[in-house]
């Protein structure tokens, strides 16, 4: 019998709310999203944890600008802190290394990490979602029950056809969607906010395609400052998160 | 110390099947740590004692005379491009300390930090020896 | 024991050459650069294969604009020539509807797709690849031997970081790298001709941001005219593809 | 008829494992079809003469006497979140003709058109009966 798997609930308790930014689709702005969510809602003066569970390819690390902070192990382990967010990815153990995990090792490095992170108490704990609908994406809905999902697209056909399928999964399933962000906007289209409406999900809004943003990406308090951010602020303004 | 979460783990799940049986007092428990993950068994039986007794002091009884068996598993890799199976302890020399334990913490590293001693790939299956294990639990109703 | 590894050599047998576009991030271009390259390739009248091994997001049938194919029964299935091409993907069994896959079923799915695809005589097959180095990655590189990856990033650092996993694996295992093409430019910047300097990666060229890529999509004939397509064609002439 | 890329799967795996155990003439093999899959035995057991045929005569003896034996496995599933376990069969009406032949090519499909009866989740687990296995080979060297 595994043991790990009972223990999660309890690691979890203490978490008023747990957001997952996911979009079956890559590319489409999910680490930024989640890594600015969580560093908006920690200047709020809010408790935030962040978890990046794409451990193919992690990158709230580097949006965050990540030097030298490991996590303290103390009846469990523990994330540091990194600009006021307590940070769990999977980088400490990997490093920058490639780290060529089928699907069912991912699983278990899941469970493994939810089992002994204690996060202690937390108003909101966001998780960095990979591409997929695969073991990250089945696991979350497993363990990390009362999960609410933000859905992320860009204006594309070619990611929108991606999004649809989670989005069918998730109301499938009943799972909470927040609602569709449509990032990356660069030109007139409503292809997002058709989509949301057809499948009776909530448009939140756009952000604009941020030709800065790149500068700010290492830096968090650059990150605050960019328009990408201050677009994303107006969006969760709307939402019961700010 | 990140044993103690691992024990929790494991009291936590032995409490809760012996519920689930009907068991009232629970006789002796059986658990496997598996070779790769390096358990330090003294810290993993300390922590699991110190966490009984703070059981028994809140409420719960049927821990209280529960024996407690641990035993180290062989760790085995098998490889999927050659075949090949060889024992985690027969390479784990070339491992240095931070690789080891970051597989202490998250097995999965194994992946970034083992190869295939005969083809050098990545991509093999542990087979045996993760991690921790519950592989029996023995009580009276 | 699984009768089904064993063939898949035989299968493959008559392909001269198969080319796998990946990257390990999501949404750099990786499937309207495969679909592209099969498009182009066909065009100059060689036999050309498509394999889409994206089962949860594939995508090389929407930029197709695929319609009412189907892979004909004869002594296995055959898949169907679209646009002059022969295109496999798991849309044909999963239609658009969303497919959550654990990556143990990611792999036994790909095996029974090689074992039983007759693709016949081919010149080039081209395998759009998912983000990610998990199953498929893995699995291509163990069953689909010789395989040349043709690695796709952006010019950003979120990206760069991840495609930087893939190529350090790929030279690790000593599996051939074409070379790296920087998509999507709208700016000056040299990181990506960097990475593949500092990892002895041939840089094979860039191709612009075109903002009139999205009209495109579903008519091969109009994405063949493309300023993507012209960009992509004139870094294929540096290569012994075209 | 891709039951034809199957058996031709089968027996070319027969022949390279006899080679390799260095088996001279192949009395038996097993062969199990998993329920799942639904393959149609009839065409499967005339593929599989025709290959066979088609070998003998063009240069392997070894498979000249070979029994074929075909047993259906029944196939079962598992659900990974509430742990419920059900058969194919009781379940396989309710999938429309289309739906039956996607899993037929793919049986991984099952995820696309299949849910736990109990809990509707499609993180199940296909226990058993999923498609062709060799189960044994037998012969003399
Ligand atoms: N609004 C935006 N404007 C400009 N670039 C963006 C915007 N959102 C995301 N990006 C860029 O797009 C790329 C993908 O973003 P990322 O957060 O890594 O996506 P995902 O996590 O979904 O793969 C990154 O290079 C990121 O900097
Ligand atoms: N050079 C380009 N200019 C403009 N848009 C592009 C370009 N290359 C790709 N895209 C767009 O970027 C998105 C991601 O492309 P896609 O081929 O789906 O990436 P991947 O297969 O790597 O996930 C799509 O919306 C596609 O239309
Ligand atoms: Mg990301
Ligand atoms: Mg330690
Ligand atoms: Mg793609
Ligand atoms: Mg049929
Ligand atoms: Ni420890
Ligand atoms: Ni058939
Ligand atoms: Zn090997
Ligand atoms: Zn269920």
């Amino acid at each position: 019998m595994d043991p790990r798997q009972n223990i999660i609930e309890k690691r979890l308790a203490n978490i008023n709310r747990l957001i997952a930014v996911a979009s079956g689709k890559g590319g489409v702005g999910k680490s930024l999203i989640a890594t600015t969510l969580a560093l908006s809602l920690s200047k709020k003066g809010r408790k935030v944890g962040l978890l990046d569970l794409d451990f193919q390819g992690p990158s709230a690390h580097v949006i965050l600008g990540l030097k030298n902070a490991y996590p303290k192990e103390e009846k469990g382990i523990v994330p540091p802190e990194v600009h006021g967010i307590r940070f769990m990815s999977i980088v400490y153990y990997v490093k920058d290394e490639p780290s060529p995990l089928r699907g069912t090792d991912v699983s278990n490095a899941i469970i493994e990490l939810l089992a002994i992170t204690q996060w202690k108490k937390l108003d909101f704990l966001v998780v960095d979602m990979p591409p997929g609908i695969g073991d990250q994406t089945l696991d979350l809905i497993r363990f990390m029950k009362g999960s609410e999902f933000l859905v992320t697209t860009t204006p594309s056909k070619v990611a929108l056809e991606t999004v649809k399928k989670l989005l069918k999964l998730l109301k499938e399933l009943k799972i909470p969607i927040m609602g569709l962000i449509e990032n990356m906007k660069m030109f007139p289209s409503s292809l997002a906010r058709e989509q949301a409406k057809e499948l009776s999900v909530p448009f939140l809004g756009e952000i604009s395609f941020d030709r800065y943003l790149e500068e700010a990406i290492g830096n968090p308090n650059k990150l605050l400052e960019t328009k990408f951010a201050r677009d994303l602020n107006v969006i969760l303004s709307k939402t019961n998160l700010l | 110390m990140h044993e103690w979460a691992l024990a929790e783990a494991v009291i936590s799940t032995v409490v809760e099947t012996s519920k689930k049986e009907k068991v009232k007092e629970i006789a002796e428990v059986k658990i496997k740590i598996g070779e790769l993950q390096q358990i330090d068994e003294e810290i993993f039986r300390f922590a699991l004692g110190e966490i009984i007794k703070e059981m028994v002091r809140d409420q719960d009884s049927s821990l209280e005379n529960m024996k407690i068996k641990i035993e180290e598993e062989p760790s085995f890799l098998k490889c999927r491009v050659c075949g090949h199976e060889w024992s985690f302890i027969s390479q784990s020399k070339k491992l240095s300390e931070d690789e080891s334990e970051s597989i202490h913490f998250i097995p999965e590293a194994a992946y970034v930090y083992i190869r295939c001693p005969k083809c050098k790939s990545p991509d093999f299956e542990i087979t045996k020896g993760r991690g921790v294990w519950i592989d029996s639990i023995r009580g009276t109703r």
